[in-house]
């Protein structure tokens, strides 16, 4: 695996005769790997079925949990198998040929070590998720549970398609499905109406990205003639593209790409949805928010890595946006009380600190990045989750304490205690590697700023700590209180009466909160231990020479983002135009120290601080925290500071003021114009000319039978008599 | 020599015919125009219609060609069909307003 | 068999007419459905797929002194587009059992003269049958709103008529203008050929003549399509029509006008397009994000989708004039999808409003709970109108966006179109999204609201019944066959959509492959 | 000057018209009147100047009479304030114009129109006014209404008349010149032969009249011998010798008139007899359903329960 995958690719192309391509690489020892997108969609149809026929039970909990597994299996399986990467074509989807060109894009796979990679927490994430969301969603069977679950299944279909895609095209698809299956599941309890606007919001702020992906793919066929990926590769390698265009094309493809990764993967400006999207239920909050298609953003530029690469500005604006945006993002999420809404800032957190790691050149920290918190972020949302489910959706956590202590609950406190230390980068554990990977290369890579950049994400990482065991010290920590919610996923159970288990808690005369019982305490276990686990994959030894970081860098170098991982010949090394070229010669370091070393201290006194002020304000002396909060909110010269971080620093009023005002305003004016001018001034206005002039003649349309009659024969009578006098006139010989 | 008919039929009768046809047809034409009572102006077509008869039979009379005559037996239809039908129309319309005015009938404006 | 196409309905107008009043919807129903089977058999028999050549031929004489002898027969884009009209036409009979109650037999006998009319306008090879059935689909249309629309509805019948048919009598001018220029180049010998008259319009006419036929044209078909400064009387006419109606009229009227400018303006005056084709294209972009926008303050819920054909028509336009294959292609597919998933848009309005008798989303709202399969259908139709990949309406919409884009001097293909053109209309992406989703999130979901006066809880309307599953079904079968499977409708037209371009090849040059040919493999 | 006399002449008649029509003195309408029948006698001197042609001198009077008659009944017609007497003067018109026919020698037509227009079609006049005058009447028995007693915008019907009277009799009268002339007697003689051919009975008995000991049909021959006329008339030429038929054995105006109907305008006489019968028809449903509507008016307004219940009609919406 030492040539890069593009070249192996171009390889196996015969020169000639030149054939359509998608005949060309056609891998038939693989085909069953079509089945990994297949069984959810084979689960999604049985969910239809079991809607139509109105199945009452938790089939189809079961029905999808079993085709996800097998699709986990199946990449297993083909992870396995050696002959990666290869292209399996499912079935033509749009393809067209015509003289001088062609436009192919078919249903088909690209199977390479990335696609393994992503597809194997997603499937395996998946299956766990939807077990623990059988248990979790028990209330709603017979009612919304098929829809949950053929969403479920949607997603999955999508995102499998997003990620083994072999072409733009497929991409596109699963990127949009991946869209819709968030608006469904977000939307998923319709009555409220801000679950409704939360999933539309998601939906809408997601087509703005869209809009970004597909203009790029416009430019890149229009550029390079195709959007396969192995022959992008091909002709990318060649370098035989540059007058296309007068060569702009190829510097502006990145910065679409980063509009499309940055409104899926909720980086600013496009985040905004991703907060709301928690109207959603939890186990979608887990999966689709938090574990995978928010990671398809970073998929998107790794997937495309070389097309950065021709354009080192496009990386250093995804490094800043990723920096900033983490730094934006954990600083909203140290002032929410919501606990799933701190999740889902530290999310925009976290996964700024991925796109500063694709954009400090490390597609490998990254890509482990976003492995690790598929872990981590599942399993903190899910035991979110576990306390919404069983405090009737109470997510305050001013009103919840001491979950530790109760009975029945110490399973999801310590599962979420493996997430929090994960989460803040304690010392060995994955969060803390994979955190590393990236911290340390933003001060090695040489680029505009990244040493304010590096120390940016220093701080950002204190303040993660801080903000993540401020959840853990306050709910699970402390004495034993809580209250219940107003139990927000039941709206429409008034109206059913089958559902005892559910009434008594919701009894005027004390609340018991039910504990989680196996599924979800199983699934809890698992991928905590997972958590932890995700570490150990960065011990493992490199198959390939030169790099480091273990199986999961070997897993990027065998794709189109091997020329990001450090140590890979074809890493550019610095993204200044100085030191282009050069390599590690102006390798940065910090404090002295070789930045890698330097990391691993720095890292975790930074996080043992922030987990230390956390468990100060919130756990020891909460009292203080109270303070700390009243003496900031009368300070004149500094009360801006935690109003704005807890109205989160309103840039939904912004996006409202400028945004969407504007274009509903220019909806109504359109719609006047449209009306009065268009239609009323233009259209009917010449219609009336014709209607002045029928006034002239109105006189005549009286009404009285008579006045007609006179005027048709008088009509008459001169045609008549100008016949008569033609002929005179004409004929004038044969009259005497 | 002539046979079956009396006399000869010169153009200054059939001029004749014609002028007597025209001014019938006229006065026809006119008192449709004026008369406002619904059973009168059909009688004024009437007039018209008795009008062309003679002129038909004038032309058939001129060129020794019995279509004329023939067309006169068509005129008698339509007179016949059209005096049932106005005249039920009529009826109709009387009911309605208690008058023959065709004045009165003004609905066709605008 | 174009013959049988056309005279079926009209055989079955006479059916409908003779027959008792409460058997005319089942003689409608089983005309359409012949023809259906007629038109389908027609396409299995017609060996004109994937080539660019003309079958199903007829011809009688008429007037042969003036050349016209009426010429039927179809190729592959017109029997495409023969076979939407008679897949929607079951549909739509179906769909008006229940809401249509009273003057049956005129309904139903409307509707399947519509039929005919339509079918003859597809299927015509001469001008003077193109044109008489162009016009004659006024006619039923103009009944069918005047008597069975809504509230509004004279006003909408009388404009839809007047508007279309002033547009459509400049074409008519300009098509015997055109044919008299042919006889005049014949020796007095006339002819109302399309095909004849195509080849004398393009050697025969300079560009300046071509000029004023472009615009002659662009003025009757651009009413009818509807492009953006003439779409006045498509809202009115769609909100104030019977369901039926205005499945039909979005479905295949307004298809008519992209027919035209497919089959007439395209082929018979090249250079005059080249000339205009920026100005059209900024026209329809126009419409793009106008009507988009516009959609968005509706508040009645057919108006909405009503102006979305205008916003949606538009990026049919464009890939009309991008003057490339894969525009061309894209604009057919377009044709189809948006007569499929508006047709259905508005027979799942229909549905509504049959039981709730409003269509303001101020009105009613949350009906996912009450009418579960009808919330089912309504996300699935919004989504391929919105363009989700995988359905339908994606694949036109992305084929017409990327002709248009990679359409200019500097892209992959000769043409008069570019990037920013694709640019700015992509912008109806998210616009189509945001409107047809706050209809959506308003009517679908939401806490349940339900008009004033409705009726007890005992007599609120049901979900959908068997027949409007039925109606509803086929409809969403082919939105996703067509989302996945686009080549059924691309490869058999290709070779049609290659000769049509044929001509822009000495004005505008071959498509560039200088990049294409450093494709893997060295590439054609 | 000559081209115009017809004009003015028309203009001296339509003014006289418009005297008589207008509300005016009576001494204005007898001007009128006068005026009037000198115009026609103008005309009679116009024709007399300007066309061509000889008339007998007895006919050209009892032409005369006829059409003065017709022409001061038309114009009386038109003038009178009660529709019963416009009715019966119109009777006066159709019998004139039978008159005429008789002067041209179309003795069926003549008595046609005497039977079906005078007896019939205005007897279905006559009912339908009394009918409708009935009520009127009954309030003001000798004062006919008032739009009955008053021309509307005598002028402008006056002027139409005047243009379109002007441009026929001009037509009639120095346009006929480019007429063939009318037809000789050898034509006439051809045509009453070749029907008579046609109609084998008549021809038989004229020709056993003439010569009882003839064999009839000549045996032998496929048709029969055509008639052939000399300066004595007509003869056939059979076995060999030549049988004068007489003259009174030729056919009639009627067995013309005939014979043209059936065989020149067969289908044209089917139609005929088709509008006559959906007249009918027409005639019966449109009076029928009246009388149904009335009928529950009447009830309605007798304060009794109609027929077909209101109720009905509002279940029914």
């Amino acid at each position: 695996m030492m040539t890069s995958t593009a070249i192996r690719i171009a390889e196996l192309v015969p020169a000639v005769p030149p054939v359509p391509v998608a005949e060309v690489v056609e891998a038939t020892s693989h085909w069953w790997a079509g089945f990994i997108l297949w069984f959810p969609l084979i689960s999604l149809v049985l969910c239809g079925l079991c809607a139509a026929f109105r199945v009452r039970s938790k089939l189809p909990a079961w029905i999808t949990i079993g085709s996800l597994a097998c699709s986990f299996v199946l990449t297993i399986l083909l992870g396995n198998a050696e002959d990666v990467p290869e292209r399996i074509l499912l079935f033509e989807w749009i393809s067209m040929e015509w003289l001088g060109g062609s436009f192919v894009a078919n249903f088909a796979l690209y199977i390479d070590s990335l696609t393994i990679l992503w597809m194997s927490f997603v499937t395996g994430l998946g299956t766990l998720i939807a077990l623990y969301a059988s248990e979790y969603m028990e209330p709603d069977v017979g009612k919304g549970y098929t829809r949950f679950f053929s969403g479920v299944s949607i997603f999955l279909f999508a995102m499998g398609c997003l990620v083994m895609g072999d072409n733009l095209l497929m991409l596109y698809l699963g990127w949009e499905g991946v869209g819709f299956a968030s608006y469904w599941l977000i939307g998923y309890y319709y009555r409220r109406p801000e679950a409704v606007a939360a999933a539309k919001k998601a939906f809408i702020v997601n087509r703005i990205g869209d809009l970004g992906l597909a203009l790029a793919v416009y430019l890149i066929w229009a550029t390079f003639g195709t959007v396969q990926y192995n022959e992008l590769m091909t002709i990318i390698q060649s370098g035989d593209f540059s007058e296309v265009y007068e060569g702009w094309s190829v510097k502006a493809i990145p910065y679409l790409l980063m509009l499309a990764a940055f409104g899926k993967s909720a980086q600013l400006p496009l985040y905004v949805w991703l907060p709301d999207a928690m109207e959603g239920p939890t186990p979608v909050s887990a999966l689709i928010h938090a574990a995978t298609m928010v990671t398809a953003g970073i998929y998107l530029i790794a997937r495309m890595y070389p097309f950065f690469l021709l354009e080192p500005a496009s990386l250093h604006l995804v490094a800043w946006v990723g920096g900033l945006t983490a730094l934006l993002a954990a600083t909203i999420g140290m002032a929410q009380y919501d606990i799933k809404r701190i999740f889902a800032y530290s999310t925009v957190s976290q996964l700024g600190f991925m796109f500063l790691g694709l954009g400090v050149l490390t597609t490998y920290g990254a890509a482990y990045h976003v492995f690790t918190h598929a872990f981590f972020k599942a399993v903190l949302f899910l035991t979110a989750g576990a306390v919404m489910h069983g405090f009737a959706g109470q997510l305050d956590l001013r009103k919840l304490s001491g979950l530790r202590r109760m009975k029945g609950w110490r399973i999801v406190a310590w599962t979420m205690f493996v997430g929090c230390i994960c989460l803040a980068g304690f010392p060995f554990t994955s969060g803390y590697f994979s955190k590393d990977a990236i911290l340390a290369e933003a001060f090695v890579t040489q680029g505009p700023g990244f040493q304010v950049l590096g120390w940016l994400a220093i701080f950002t990482a204190f303040l993660t700590a801080y903000y993540t065991f401020r959840v853990w010290c306050r709910v699970c920590a402390g004495p034993v209180h809580y209250e219940p919610g107003d139990e927000l996923h039941d709206d429409d159970h008034h109206d059913d009466h089958h559902d005892d288990h559910h009434d008594d808690h919701h009894g005027e005369h004390g609340f018991h909160p039910h504990a989680p019982r196996f599924a979800i305490n199983f699934v809890l276990v698992v991928i905590s231990v997972g958590a932890l686990l995700a570490a150990v994959p960065y011990f493992m030894p490199n198959e390939v020479e030169g790099i480091k970081g273990g199986w999961v860098a070997d897993m990027v170098h065998g794709s189109s983002a091997a020329s990001g991982i450090p140590g890979h010949p074809d890493h550019p090394g610095s993204l200044s135009d100085s030191a282009h070229g050069d390599g590690h010669a102006h390798h940065g370091t910090i404090l002295g120290m070789d930045p890698h070393s330097a990391m691993y201290y720095i890292s975790g006194v930074v996080g043992g601080v922030g987990l230390l002020l956390a468990f100060w304000l919130h756990l020891w002396r909460r009292q203080d925290a109270d303070r700390l909060r009243s003496w900031l909110l009368s300070r004149a010269w500094i009360r801006w500071l935690p109003v704005a971080m807890e109205n989160k620093w309103y840039v939904d009023e912004v996006y409202h003021a400028l945004v969407r005002a504007p274009l509903w305003l220019l909806g109504h004016v359109f719609h006047a114009f449209d009306r009065y001018i268009v239609d009323g001034l233009l259209v009917d206005g010449t219609s009336r000319l014709p209607r002045l002039l029928g006034r002239w003649f109105q006189p005549l349309q009286n009404g009285l039978l008579q006045s007609y009659a006179v005027t048709m024969a008088g009509g008459a009578v001169l045609i008549v008599l100008m016949m008569v006098l033609m002929m005179q006139f004409f004929q004038g010989g044969a009259v005497q | 020599m002539m046979l079956q008919l009396a006399s000869t039929f010169s153009q200054l009768s059939l001029s004749q015919y014609l002028v007597l046809s025209s001014l019938l047809f006229v006065i026809g034409l006119v008192g449709f125009l004026t008369r406002r009572n619904l059973i009168v102006m059909f009688l004024c077509t009437e007039l018209m219609f008795q009008a062309a008869a003679i002129a038909f039979v004038a032309f058939g009379r001129y060129w020794f060609d019995f279509s004329g005559q023939v067309f006169v037996i068509f005129i008698l239809t339509v007179a016949a069909a059209e005096a049932a039908l106005a005249l039920a129309l009529v009826v109709l319309l009387y009911r309605r307003r208690s008058t023959l005015n065709a004045d009165d009938w003004m609905e066709l404006c605008e | 068999m174009s013959w049988l196409l056309i005279l079926l309905p009209l055989a079955g107008v006479v059916a409908v007419v003779l027959s008792p009043a409460r058997m005319a919807k089942i003689v409608a129903m089983l005309t359409t459905l012949v023809v259906f089977g007629v038109s389908i058999a027609a396409a299995v028999g017609f060996d004109g797929w994937g080539k660019g050549t003309w079958g199903l031929t007829g011809s009688f004489d008429w007037l042969s002194r003036y050349g016209i002898e009426i010429q039927v027969g179809a190729d592959s884009v017109s029997l495409v587009l023969v076979l939407l009209t008679t897949f929607l036409m079951p549909l739509a009979v179906l769909g008006s059992f229940t809401s249509v109650r009273e003057r049956l037999r005129e309904y139903y006998g409307w509707l399947l003269g519509l039929e005919a009319a339509m079918l003859g306008v597809f299927l015509a090879k001469d001008l003077v049958l193109f044109y008489v059935c162009f016009e004659f689909t006024l006619v039923p249309m103009f009944f069918i709103i005047a008597i069975y629309g809504g509230a509004n509805r004279a006003k909408a019948s009388v404009k839809f008529m007047i508007y279309t048919f002033t547009g459509s009598l400049i074409t008519l001018a300009a098509f015997l203008w055109l044919a008299w220029s042919a006889s005049q180049a014949a020796d007095g010998a006339w002819t109302f050929s399309i095909a004849a008259l195509t080849e004398h319009a393009v050697s025969g006419l300079d560009a300046t003549q071509q000029g004023w036929l472009l615009l002659a044209l662009l003025i009757g078909f651009g009413v009818k399509v509807p492009i953006f400064p003439v779409h006045t009387w498509l809202p009115l006419a769609h909100t104030e029509a019977p369901t039926a109606g205005s499945v039909i009229l979005a479905g295949v009227l307004l298809k008519l006008g992209t027919y035209g400018l497919y089959r007439f303006m395209l082929p018979m005056c090249p250079e005059a397009v080249v000339t205009w084709a920026p100005l059209i294209a900024v026209l329809a972009i126009i419409g793009i994000l106008y009507g988009a926008l516009i959609c968005w303050v509706q508040t009645d819920v057919k108006k909405l989708v009503a102006y979305s054909s205008v916003s949606h028509l538009g990026f049919c336009i464009l890939g009309l004039f991008a003057l490339n294959p894969m525009g061309l292609e894209g604009s057919i597919l377009y044709m189809v999808n948006h007569g499929l998933s508006t047709g259905a848009l508005f027979f799942l309005i229909g549905m509504m409003y049959e039981r709730y008798h409003t269509r303001d989303m101020n009105a009613v709202g949350g009906l996912a709970g009450r009418m579960p399969i009808w919330a089912c259908f309504m996300v699935f139709f919004v989504l391929a109108s919105v363009g989700l990949p995988g359905l339908n309406g994606f694949v036109s919409e992305f084929l017409c966006l990327i002709a248009a884009f990679a359409a200019g001097d500097m892209g992959a293909y000769p043409g008069v179109l570019g990037p920013w053109y694709a640019a700015i209309a992509a912008l109806g992406m998210i616009f189509a999204a945001m409107y047809l989703l706050i209809m959506v999130g308003r009517i679908v979901f939401g806490p349940e609201k339900l008009p004033p006066g409705t009726p007890d809880e005992e007599l609120l309307p049901q979900d959908l019944s068997v027949r409007e599953i039925t109606v509803l079904v086929p409809l969403a079968v082919f939105c996703i066959v067509l989302g996945v499977q686009p080549w059924i409708v691309i490869d058999g037209t290709s070779a049609a959509v290659a000769d049509t371009l044929a001509v822009y090849e000495p004005i505008l040059g071959q498509a560039k492959s200088a990049v294409q040919g450093a494709l893997v493999g060295g590439a054609p | 000057m000559d081209g115009l006399d017809p004009y003015i002449a028309c203009l001296a008649g339509s003014f006289a018209l418009y005297l008589l029509l207008r509300r005016g003195p009576l001494v204005m309408k007898l001007v009128g009147a006068l005026l009037g029948l000198g115009t026609m006698g103008w005309l009679v001197v116009i024709c007399s100047e300007v066309v061509p042609g000889e008339v007998d001198p007895a006919r050209n009077v009892l032409f005369l009479v006829f059409a003065t008659i017709a022409i001061s009944a038309a114009v009386r017609m038109i003038t009178h304030s009660r529709p019963v007497y416009a009715a019966l003067y119109f009777v006066m018109v159709v019998m004139s114009s039978a008159g005429l026919f008789l002067l041209m020698e179309a003795e069926f037509m003549a008595f046609a129109l005497i039977i079906v227009y005078a007896g019939a079609i205005l007897i279905t006049y006559m009912f339908v006014l009394m009918l409708a005058q009935q009520a009127s009447e009954a309030e003001q028995i000798d004062e006919a209404p008032l739009y009955d007693r008053f021309a509307r915008e005598p002028g402008a019907a006056v002027i139409v008349g005047l243009i379109l009277a002007g441009t026929i009799v001009t037509a009639s009268t120095t346009g006929l010149g480019q007429l063939p002339p009318p037809v000789d007697a050898a034509t006439v003689n051809t045509a009453n032969g070749a029907l008579l051919e046609q109609l084998p009975n008549q021809y038989r008995d004229a020709v056993l009249a003439a010569d009882p000991d003839l064999v009839w049909p000549p045996e032998g021959a496929d048709s029969v011998p055509p008639i052939q006329w000399d300066a004595d008339g007509p003869y056939v030429h059979v076995e060999g010798r030549d049988v004068r038929i007489d003259e009174e054995f030729m056919p009639s105006n009627t067995q013309h008139v005939g014979w043209s109907l059936v065989a020149s305008f067969p289908a044209s006489l089917e139609v005929a007899g088709v509008i006559l019968l959906l007249a009918m028809f027409g005639a019966v449903v449109l009076a029928r359903r009246q009388a149904e509507h009335s009928e529950d008016e009447l009830r309605v307004d007798a304060g009794l329960k109609p027929v077909h219940t209101i109720e009905d009609e509002e279940g029914g919406a």
